[in-house]
């Protein structure tokens, strides 16, 4: 269970101190995938940075089943916006960063190659980040994440960077994922489809200084053939209409 | 190819922080030079590894130096040619926390010097003198003489070659002074001056030299006192060295002695220092000195 | 690549030497001798008498860099990392830097003696602060987005720095390390002429006191030469180590 | 943050100090006087006898590492980003950064008198190696894909170097000039000793020969704050030209 | 006129040499927008560097109107896939960069102001790329593309980091601009509403490595409510199916 209540957030530009977040409040259930929308700017990555112990900088509480936030005592899984690949580790080590931080130094194992082989970058394992292609390194960044088998899953807009169809691959691996360890997930994504289909709550903020906009129960979540269905369009369109008006 | 006799030439001389360089300094001063017709410029240094990159760079047309140093130039092919002897003498001084009262008294002991050089001459001969044999005491490298100073104040070295002023800030500090190249009667300092201008301006080079005379005289009739204090400051001496100093008995312009130089060589050919023996009269200027008086 | 790069080192050696003569033949005075008499003597002396000495310089060298790598990079990435230790000894630094340590050569030697402790002391003393100011910049100039995932992933300081800081800071503090060389063969010539008569420092100085031009060439080239292996070890390490570039 | 900055200087001044002051009681050796006396010494003979000396230095340092700079700067860029300038001259520089450039301080005298030229000259021999190696360094650690958008746009090779290789370089080049201000100091102990009265490496030199250790650290201490001076401007030249960090 | 043909483009990787496009053949005419979709790994983006001179290495002819490629004198707006923004600049200088190569230092002009308010970013200027969000980097790479007014257009997955409502008004202000100047255009895209709303033609790319394997008349292009037409869904039908096939 995780509680944030008033949380506010300010950045120091060079110039300038920037609102990000403006009294943010929101309970996300243990084991709940949440979607996150909001137009661009409107601070869903200073979010998941502050859940995941990145800022440190902010106001008001947050606290995870209770406690403050602590990445050394949580397990965060969290693919960054910009993927966050260390430019002098390969693919291997890359992905298996996670883990390797967690508990010690890895070797492959089952799991991280099956798990490297559903994201279709095993046989990149020697490769530098520079070397891949946007999609690859997109898809090392969830690798990473998805390997170390995390309590919970902070995603800003994971497949952001990938073809229409891998990405639909990449959904249903993830479903996967989370329904055999119901990991708690905040999941950020700029497509309208695929917080429907993602996500059983989706929260909206507004535009910057981001506000909690609505919090939206989903009665698409995990729909099959989501765009067949009659309620995907009434959703569809409200979303759609309360991004519209913000 | 060398460029002609340039007449008037602005002499060079590069002198040392120490008595032997004095009377140029002196001379300068009270305008001797002007007074015998030759343009001096004394370029003061602080090391001799200073002035003999001056000399090896052709900025220098005679040199304060001594015997040791002459040899090798003229083996690294810098034709240098002795006209005078000069009048600082080299000391041997125990430092106060050694013990030390006599030369024998430094076997196994360490000794500071500068080696390869007339310092480590010196050594050498001085020991030898009271047989002592060079390889009995533990010969210590430390070539500036500031340091050396310390190191024999601070007993990091039992002994040490010195030359005035040091020897007389030891002196006072409590070390004591074994032996100099006064009583051995070897100095081995000299005046000299490159082949080159000595065979191009030798009329420069005598007005030099007279001009280093009527210093000398002046430096032997004055009292101390009324020059110390500009010498003191002129060759950056300490300043408690006013009192204490031991300046040296000028004399006129001679020529250095043949057997003086004869056993410098001797002991640079035994160490195997040059390859080349010279002798005497071939890095001896004697025209200078002779037809000067004339 | 391996070829070409040895194709450059025998070009670049052809300039020095011909620069060089064109240098001797010009002067024609005995400060600058000819490359061939040089490397005639260099044939001649080497075993019989410049060897030791560049075993001696080598390993004070080498020993110089070393220590002060070990003390300059912890410090350097301390202060590069930590805001605080930085405010307080970034002033230090500077203070200090600038103080010209020939100067305190006779200190030094006064505390420790004339023996090898100084001389080390002396090398680490002046190399020390490259390395430090070298690294502490290095760990300057990682962007923040860098540390995130390490720091989402709640890792300790030791693995922010051996995952993160070290890799990334690692080309400039070998460029430091380049640097650091070029200096420490200067220092040579302080350190190896006190107490010592081994040492490439000894050797040139002396010879060079002695007039003797071809010893002393000779010593210059050894020295260089010696130089450029070290140099060529380095930059085969960052190939190695950087392959990630 | 700017007061923090001053505290930091004012502790780390206050250390420097006792660390001076208990040496000083340690040793009690006229070698190593105490603070107090040479601060004294310093108030009572700045203007007097010093502050002609810090211009000269400060002249000459500034004189040498520009010039070294201009030298040195585009230098390493050519050869960092052409690979064939730097196959072909990065063996160049191997080759001549390890002479020890004080050895030829004969033949620079040879050439270029005993006057400021031949001071500048050797300031600027042994600087600009190190200028050149950080900035060659700097430009290889651009990673390819910054120049792309320019590529793209074809700029030319000019402005490629105007809005890329100079601001992404610009912290390691500052850096450099940070170490080289360190070196040209300690170059001063050589080339100030000779044919000038004028310069804190002669000062020092002849108050170490008058053995007048209060002038001397007076000496020493005035360098070390103009240093410190000069890495204040430094940095805060660097505040002020990479802010986008 | 893009005339490509034979295309091959070989990638020295440390430890492998990979072949990233194999024989790609492809007529773009003057004026066209085509759309380019494929694959994450399928060689897009070494296409359009081939395309910009970025990449020089190649097998194969490429002209542009019969002359070689030569960014000198070409006027190629990029927005690259990682947005190109040169850290030290901020986003009146980023955004203006594009035409102060093509054209010597510039202040902003009605033209800049207007395309920079159209976009969202006009009140950013003074910030720096990190301080930015990831959308609003990519929109300041956007803003340069089009202040330069190119002749040939180069977008890697343009509006991969815009939310849906912004992604259709860039959209749309993209095909205004198109419209004006008729711009030749490629167009990159993971997006197969995308592909068919922008592409007078799409070009769908292989899997790795890239080849051609359609080119397709798109009836779709510039349609309104695109999603309401039959015609959308059975080319979405058909892009679909020659995407998963491969
Ligand atoms: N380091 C920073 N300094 C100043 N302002 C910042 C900084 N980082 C982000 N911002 C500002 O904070 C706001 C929120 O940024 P954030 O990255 O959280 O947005 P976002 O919702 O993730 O947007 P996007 O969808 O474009 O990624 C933006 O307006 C941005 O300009
Ligand atoms: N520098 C490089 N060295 C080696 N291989 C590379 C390099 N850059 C790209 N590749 C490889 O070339 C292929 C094509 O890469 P490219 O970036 O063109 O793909 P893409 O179609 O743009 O993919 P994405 O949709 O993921 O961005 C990929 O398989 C990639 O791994
Ligand atoms: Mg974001
Ligand atoms: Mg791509």
């Amino acid at each position: 269970m995780i509680q944030v209540s008033n949380l506010s957030v300010w950045y120091q530009a060079i110039n300038e101190s920037v609102l990000a977040l403006d009294r943010v409040s929101l309970d996300i259930p243990r084991g709940d995938i949440i979607t996150l929308i909001g137009p661009s700017g409107s601070g869903k990555s200073t979010f998941l940075y502050v859940l995941a112990g990145i800022q440190r900088k902010y106001a008001g509480i947050v606290t995870i089943d209770g406690r403050p936030i602590n990445p050394k005592t949580q397990r965060v899984g969290m693919i960054l916006q910009n993927y966050g690949l260390l430019p002098w580790k390969n693919v291997r080590d890359n992905a298996l960063l996670g883990i390797k931080i967690k508990s010690g130094p890895q070797e492959l194992n089952d799991y991280s190659h099956y798990i490297l082989q559903q994201l279709d970058i095993d046989t990149l394992l020697d490769r530098y980040p520079k070397e891949l292609s946007g999609g690859q390194r997109q898809r090392v960044a969830i690798a990473r994440a998805f390997i170390m088998k995390p309590d919970l899953l902070l995603m800003d807009e994971p497949f952001s960077a990938l073809d229409a169809i891998t990405r639909e691959e990449m959904q249903a691996l993830f479903l996967h994922i989370w329904k055999q360890n119901s990991v708690t997930t905040v999941f950020v994504t700029h497509s309208v489809d695929e917080a429907l289909y993602l996500g059983s709550k989706i929260v909206v903020f507004s535009s910057s200084p981001g506000r909690v906009l609505e919090i939206i129960d989903n009665p698409c979540f995990q729909m099959e053939d989501l765009r067949l269905q009659d309620q995907y369009h009434s959703m569809s369109m409200r979303l759609r209409k309360i991004l519209i008006k913000d | 190819d060398k460029p002609s006799a340039v007449p008037g030439k602005m002499i060079t001389i590069g002198i040392m922080p120490d008595v032997d360089s004095v009377p140029f300094l002196i001379a300068e001063k009270n305008g001797y030079y002007t007074k015998r017709g030759a343009q001096v410029k004394v370029i003061p240094f602080k090391s001799a590894k200073d002035r003999d990159s001056a000399l090896q760079g052709g900025q220098l047309d005679g040199v304060v130096s001594d015997m040791v140093a002459v040899i090798f130039a003229n083996a690294g092919g810098i034709n240098l040619r002795m006209c005078s002897q000069t009048d600082g003498t080299i000391e041997l001084m125990a430092g106060k926390g050694s013990d030390i009262t006599s030369v024998d008294g430094l076997k196994g002991r360490s000794v500071g010097l500068s080696s390869n050089t007339v310092m480590e001459y010196s050594l050498d001969r001085m020991l030898e003198a009271n047989r002592v044999l060079p390889d009995e005491v533990n010969k210590v490298v430390i070539p500036q003489l500031p340091t050396r100073f310390e190191m024999l104040q601070g007993d990091r070295v039992d002994a040490a070659i010195m030359v005035q002023p040091f020897s007389s800030l030891a002196l006072k500090d409590g070390a004591t002074m074994l032996t100099s190249t006064d009583v051995l009667a070897n100095k081995c300092v000299t005046v000299a001056f490159t082949a080159e201008t000595l065979r191009d301006n030798p009329e420069e080079i005598k007005a030099v030299m007279r001009a280093y005379n009527d210093a000398a005289a002046y430096l032997q009739t004055e009292p101390t006192a009324s020059y110390l204090d500009f010498v003191i400051q002129a060759m950056g001496f300490p300043a408690e060295v006013k009192d204490i100093i031991k300046m040296p008995q000028y004399r006129q312009a001679e020529l250095p002695e043949k057997r003086v130089f004869d056993d410098v060589m001797a002991w640079m050919a035994d160490g195997q220092l040059v390859k080349a023996t010279y002798n005497y009269d071939d890095l001896i200027n004697r025209d200078v000195l002779r037809q000067m008086i004339e | 690549m391996r070829s070409r790069k040895w194709r450059g080192a025998i070009y670049s050696l052809i300039v020095v030497i011909l620069a060089w003569w064109a240098l001797s033949a010009l002067l024609a005075r005995p400060i600058v001798p000819s490359p061939y008499d040089v490397l005639l003597n260099i044939i001649a002396t080497f075993t019989a008498k410049i060897s030791t000495h560049v075993l001696y310089s080598l390993g004070r060298i080498l020993a110089g860099i070393l220590l002060a790598a070990l003390l300059g990079v912890p410090l350097g990435f301390l202060m590069g990392y930590y805001d605080r230790i930085d405010r307080l000894l970034s002033p230090l630094v500077y203070f200090t830097y600038p103080i010209p340590k020939l100067a305190l050569l006779p200190v030094v030697m006064l505390l420790f003696g004339l023996g090898e402790v100084s001389k080390l002391i002396m090398i680490v003393l002046i190399v020390v602060f490259q390395v430090v100011i070298t690294s502490r910049d290095a760990v300057k100039s990682i962007p923040a987005e860098t540390f995130h995932s390490l720091q989402s992933l709640g890792a300790s300081k030791i693995q922010t720095f051996t995952e993160i800081i070290l890799p990334a800071s690692l080309p400039e503090v070998l460029t430091a390390i380049r640097l650091a060389l070029g200096t420490a063969v200067s220092i040579l010539f302080f350190t190896e002429t006190f107490g010592t008569e081994y040492g490439m420092g000894y050797f040139i100085m002396d010879a060079w006191m002695r007039v003797n031009y071809l010893d002393m060439y000779a010593g210059i080239v050894v020295l260089s030469f010696m130089g450029f292996c070290i140099f060529s070890a380095i930059d085969a390490a960052e190939t190695h180590l950087c392959a990630w570039r």
